[in-house]
């Protein structure tokens, strides 16, 4: 693969910028139950980071995420989402009814654990649906694969 | 008159961008043009949904905790849930750029051209 | 786990759509059976619902324990739940039915395709279910996406034409997603009841006929409604024959579905609303004139089938146009025959093209020496397409014809009557190649004189078998399912 | 309706099921041809047991599946239907044996398919003269549309395929006619089944009805071939013979001119007619087809066309007594239902033997043949002789009623009509027969006469047309039954003939 954007001073910008921006995307899922944020936003931002050292490093395969790892991500994550949904038929609530699990914990926490599993799937489906999308966009041997979608 | 047009400026300038849209949809011969065109569409409906929610003075629709912060009347949030409504919608409008992306990239790839009288041309051959 | 049943129509194939790729990566028999799997849970889940609805009266479901209007909630009545089971059912059929040309692709490519099959069904499912605006256009969407990426997946010719769907689809989702919004600005809320409930205070208003023209039109360009069905004679006809099948069943089906429900259930009383219907009536008839015109003058038989489902979804929507019970029953009928027939038609002819490479009249030139089977259920859907007893498509014929003598609509009589002899010229074009042409004897090898494998089989004789049946039970469909699906009141 | 009796549901399904163990066996000719024989042997005795029950007045039925609401598939074996199906089912067992025959020394290709449909036609003819109401006759009608075009086609070149295409243009287009006039019916009075004398009276205003009658007489007229929907019928003579002989004798032009009866004097009744002097117009209409039909005919080189326009001007016979509507044209009529069914089959089967053998289909081309082929000429001359109307013939019983019917009815002009055709048919017909017995053919040919598989059925047929014209009620009693038919429909029309006193 000829390098797309390849120089050393993007490479160390890229070195140093891309941990902030995981800090960052973690904040804004962990965050997502009570102030703007959410599994989205902090997906695409974390989905950003890949992209980013794809482009820069020319790294196909940055921390073993390569595009199978991509789409193992995104179907873990939607695969979680909906896990969790159906484990409250388990509890005989209604699907994604969170509050019924029965956690050590007060009412209005708990319903914090259950979303707060939602959207960590939630992010690593769209994590792994916007890597997959950049390596169908840019690869070169064009077989006509799609990627799948998010919700 | 004007005062219908500035009254409801929020929907004037929806409709704009939503004509717009649908004029570069139908109209422009290229491509790509033609999926920016959709996405200027898709931001005209966005727009017009999170102009229902806007409130002067309103805040977001969080309980703060701790203290030195006391929790707002509950007339003062804002309408939460056009926001959320258009995060999806959003979300949705990626993904549709993103597969139409792919779909061009595919055409571009055996054609050798985005522009439509020229693919009519060579789908022609 | 059967209380649960509306909301895992939906789960079921949308967790499986997310666990096939993964299975795949390893084992692609497994991920195949797990397809199945998941749409036969579907399938169950529908058929539960459709004879506790039946027995009960509509199930209410509340996603998340949230009360509506503030939660999403899932709406099923026997029209929905119907319908669920009729988009599932088809989907079995052709999941089956597409194993042999899965079996030629790599694993991670039949993956990927199997599970946007499922999420196309989820979309489907979800939009016939639901019973909130705004998670109908999630559902449209999703099943829209999913639709262009499978579209997409045959030819170069196909992608183009997804590319014009995916525009056109995509100004039609907006211009839905636009009415919703004006209704919410009137009414504050998203869901369908409650919208109902409150609409008579603003229903003269002129958001609100703005709203019910930006859905009608919307809805109306998904279901290929005649002057906005240019996207799907070239997307049908370039497309993968495994998926045609399902999508040219039900796809437009459930768009029809929705805008019916929306204007029938929701939004009827208005005095817009049958304005907006007049219209639909006779765009509905032009529709059936154009769509069979346009159908005799096609060569390529796929091509043919998309021009004769642009007519064909013209009856339904004449049918609930006109709005009277008879021409109601018709219309929900014919959406039933049609998915069936058409279903029934679009695999063999995916048959032929699998096994000609193309699908124009020459290849269909005495091809019933070659595949009898296949042919003899092309025969019967098309016979029932043209709406000869005792097929199934007479009957719903019937019964729109009746409603349009009902209201003296004499113009949709003749319409009906003129398109019935419109697809006998074109079909029995097909039939007269088929069996009454010699096969050409150039460059034929011996694969193509094969009967297609007893996979591809199976799902065409069982439409074509159950086309048969539901002719002479057609009683039986209407007096048990249909008459409850009917909305209440209105006539 | 207490008991309800299988047995005409057995007569359509034995066929159908035959058409099926045909199609299996395409293989094994033999096998093939065992089936046909043995589904129709079977159905003819079925439909032969059910005979006593009619003749003593009883009701034989069943309703079947609902199939609208209201309406069953319903088959009821009655006077008029039984006629037909006799007719139907007789003919079908001697068709097989002249269909082996005729496909087997004529070469023929497909010839699974080709038994397979006939099968299927004469199931739905039956299904026909069955049915107890509109639906299940249009269901029946219908199939026997779709069953006959693969035999119309069956020799699958350029002309063959063109008769093909005439015949479904027509016969589908007058489909959805008789649709449209059956859901008029259905509307006006809903669910209700064939009866004697009509149901329709009063039940709507005159216009309606007269347009209901419109549609459905032309919506059966194109099968019965009223002119000037006729042309199908000729285009069609493209088939093999024994297709022609099934067209014109059995299935599908009685199929049209039993339906033409049915809904007259079943559905619209006499009174209705009368009332709007629609019976008038309907037997000029016959009449100008008669007399029209037979010139055209005259003026045919082609055998087989020429017997397809004799068959044109014959059917009007029938559709002239029902117009006429007194007892003997009634009678009359239905009767020559089986009348023509027998003599023109002969012809059929003669025109089907001489072609098997020389090969030979215009009319000048026949001189001399007579005497090599003496049994099939036989034959021809005895149909012709029939046909015209001779006495000692079949076809002399059912044009005697109706010549006496016209006179009951008051309208002697009618009679007129019938003599004339009469001596028409002499004038087509006899050329004919004295040039095959004492021209001069040009070229000494060494044809022989048809093997036996061929000239015992046209043998036997022409044998049944003088025994059955010498002693009417012979056999099945069918002159009988048609004068109970007649008898029963005029019991329950209101209004008094004029003459029928």
């Amino acid at each position: 693969m000829k390098p797309l954007f390849g120089s050393v001073v993007l490479d160390v910008a890229c070195r140093l910028s891309v941990p902030f921006i995981i800090l960052f995307a973690i904040y804004v899922i962990v965050h997502g139950h009570d102030s703007p944020g959410g599994g989205f936003q902090g997906g695409t931002i974390l989905a950003a980071t890949f992209i980013l050292i794809r482009m820069i490093r020319q790294d196909v395969k940055p921390w073993g995420l390569d595009r199978t790892g991509a789409l193992v991500l995104a179907c873990c994550g939607l695969l979680l989402y909906t896990g969790i949904g159906l484990l409250s038929f388990l509890f005989a609530g209604n699907y994604l009814d969170y509050g019924v699990f029965p956690l050590p914990l007060e009412a209005g926490k708990i319903r914090f654990m259950g979303s707060f599993g939602i959207e960590i799937g939630v992010s690593m489906g769209v994590t792994g649906v916007l890597v997959l999308i950049f390596d169908a966009l840019t690869e070169e041997d064009s077989q006509d694969d799609k990627p799948g979608e998010p919700t | 008159m004007m005062s219908d047009i500035l009254g409801h400026l929020n929907y004037w300038l929806a409709t704009l961008l939503l004509l717009i849209g649908l004029h570069g949809m139908l109209i422009r011969p290229n491509l790509v043009k033609k999926l920016m065109a959709m996405n200027v569409m898709q931001v005209a409906v966005i727009m017009f949904f999170i102009s229902l929610a806007v409130k002067t003075g309103g805040t977001a629709p969080i309980e703060l905790h701790g203290d030195g912060h006391t929790t707002p009347h509950a007339a003062a949030y804002i309408n939460p849930l056009p926001h959320a409504l258009m995060l999806t919608a959003i979300v949705v409008g990626v993904s549709t750029t993103g597969v139409a992306l792919a779909l061009l990239i595919r055409i571009y790839r055996y054609y050798g051209t985005l522009e439509e009288p020229e693919l009519l041309q060579r789908m022609q051959e | 786990m059967t209380a649960h049943a509306p909301v895992l129509i939906v789960v079921i194939p949308l967790a499986i759509a997310v666990l096939v790729p993964l299975v795949s990566l390893r084992s692609d028999q497994w991920a195949r059976s797990l397809v199945l799997l998941a749409l036969l849970g579907a399938m169950t889940c529908a058929a539960i619902a459709l004879a506790q609805t039946l027995s009960t009266g509509p199930w209410h479901y509340h996603l998340g324990g949230w009360e509506p209007p503030w939660g999403i909630e899932y709406v099923l009545d026997p029209l929905s739940s119907g319908m669920a089971l009729l988009i599932s059912a088809v989907a079995i059929l052709v999941a089956i039915y597409a194993g042999p040309h899965l079996s030629g692709w790599a694993a991670s490519r039949s993956g990927l395709f199997s599970s946007l099959f499922l999420l196309l069904n989820t979309g489907l499912l979800g939009m016939v279910v639901t019973g909130d605006f705004f998670n109908l256009y999630v559902f449209l969407e999703i099943s829209s996406l999913a639709a262009y990426a499978l579209l997409a997946s045959g030819t170069i010719q196909a992608t183009v034409a997804t590319f014009r769907y995916l525009i056109i689809g995509t100004i039609a989702a907006t211009f839905y997603l636009l009415g919703v919004g004006y209704l919410y600005a009137l009414t504050g809320t998203l869901n369908m009841a409650d919208v109902a409930a409150r609409l008579p205070a603003v229903a003269d208003s002129s958001p609100f006929i703005v709203a019910v023209i930006f859905i009608a039109v919307g809805l109306s360009i998904k279901a290929a409604l005649f002057p906005m069905h240019g996207w799907l004679p070239d997307a049908y006809a370039y497309a993968p024959p495994t998926v045609i099948g399902f999508i040219s069943a039900v796809m437009a089906k459930v768009s029809v579905y929705a805008l019916f429900r929306v204007l029938y259930f929701i939004l009827r009383p208005a005095e817009i609303v049958e304005q907006t219907l007049t219209v639909l009536s006779w765009a509905a008839a032009i529709a059936i004139l154009a769509g069979s015109l346009l159908a005799v003058a096609q060569r390529d038989i796929r091509r043919m089938l998309a021009y004769s489902s642009v007519g064909q979804m013209g009856y339904i929507m004449l049918g609930f146009a006109l709005g009277t019970r008879a021409a109601l029953i018709g219309a929900l009928l014919h959406m039933l025959n049609h998915a069936i027939m058409k279903g029934c038609l679009f695999l063999a002819a995916g048959g032929v093209q699998w096994r000609t490479g193309s699908c124009n009249l020459d290849d269909f030139a005495g091809i019933s020496r070659h595949m009898p089977l296949t042919m003899a259920a092309v025969v019967v859907a098309a016979i029932s397409m043209i709406g000869l007893p005792p097929t199934a498509g007479f009957f719903s014929k019937w019964y729109l014809v009746t409603g349009a003598i009902q209201v003296h609509a004499w113009v949709f009589v003749a319409v009906l009557i003129g398109s019935s002899l419109l697809s006998a010229v074109y079909f029995f074009r097909v039939i007269e190649w088929a069996y009454l042409r010699a096969p050409e004897c150039s460059a034929t090898s011996a694969i193509r004189h094969q009967e297609l494998p007893v996979q591809m089989l199976m799902p065409i004789l069982l439409l074509a078998t159950s086309i048969l049946l539901l002719g002479l039970f057609n009683q039986t469909v209407i007096s048990h399912v249909i008459q409850y699906a009917l909305p209440q009141g209105g006539f | 309706m207490l008991h309800p009796d299988h047995r005409p549901l057995m007569a359509i399904l034995v066929s159908l099921l035959a058409a099926g163990a045909i199609l299996l066996s395409g293989k094994r000719p033999n096998w093939r041809e065992t089936w046909s024989f043995l589904a129709a042997g079977i159905k003819f005795v079925l439909v032969l047991s059910l005979l006593p029950h009619v003749l003593a007045g009883q009701v034989v039925e069943a309703a079947y599946v609902e199939l609208l609401p209201g309406l069953a598939l319903h088959l009821r074996a009655d006077l008029f239907g039984l006629i037909f199906a006799l007719l139907a089912s007789s003919l079908w067992l001697i068709t097989t044996l002249y269909s082996v025959g005729y496909m087997r020394h004529g070469h023929y290709r497909h010839q699974t398919g080709y038994f397979a449909c006939f099968a299927v036609c004469v199931s739905a003819a039956l299904g026909i003269a069955f049915a107890a109401n509109l639906i299940t006759f249009f269901l029946f009608y219908e199939i026997l549309t779709l069953a006959t075009y693969p035999l119309v086609a069956h020799d699958r070149d350029a002309d063959a395929i063109f008769g093909g295409r005439k015949y479904l243009a027509y016969t589908l287009s007058a489909g959805q006619l008789l649709l449209i006039a059956i859901l008029g019916i259905y509307l006006i009075a809903p669910g209700v089944g064939f009866q004697p004398g009509g149901f329709l009276s009063g039940k709507a205003s005159t216009g309606v009805i007269a347009l209901l009658l419109v549609l459905s007489i032309a919506g059966v007229g194109v099968k019965a071939a009223i002119m000037p929907l006729h042309s199908w019928l000729p285009a069609a003579m493209v088939a093999p013979t024994p297709v022609s002989a099934l067209l014109h004798a059995v299935a599908v032009v009685k199929a049209g001119t039993f339906g033409c009866v049915r809904i007259v004097h079943y559905v619209f009744g006499m009174d209705l007619l009368r009332s709007m002097h629609a019976d008038v117009v309907l037997a000029i209409a016959a009449s100008a087809t008669i007399l029209a039909a037979s010139l055209r005919a005259l003026g045919e080189q082609n055998l087989k066309r020429r017997l397809a326009y004799s068959t044109v001007s014959q059917l009007s016979y029938i559709v002239l007594g029902a117009a006429m509507g007194s007892s003997a044209a009634l009678a009359g009529a239905m009767f020559h239902i089986v009348a023509h069914g027998f003599m023109k089959i002969t012809l059929f089967f003669c025109a089907g033997a001489i072609y098997i053998q020389t090969h030979k289909v215009e009319i000048p081309d026949l001189a001399g043949l007579g005497r090599q082929m003496p049994i099939t000429f036989g034959a021809f001359t005895v149909g012709a002789l029939g046909l015209a109307g001779t006495p000692l013939c079949i076809g002399f019983v059912s044009k005697w009623n109706l010549g006496l019917g016209a006179l009951q009815a008051g309208h002697p002009l009618f009679l007129g009509v019938l003599i004339v055709s009469g001596l028409l048919n002499f004038a087509y017909f006899f050329p004919i027969v004295y040039s095959a017995f004492f021209g001069n053919s040009e070229q000494p040919s060494p044809y022989r006469e048809a093997p036996a598989s061929l000239w015992v059925p046209l043998a036997l047929t022409a044998l049944i047309s003088i025994v059955l014209g010498v002693y009417p009620n012979a056999g099945a009693g069918m002159y009988e039954l048609a004068w109970q038919a007649a008898t029963s429909i005029l019991n329950n029309t209101t209004s008094q003939l004029a003459a029928g006193k």
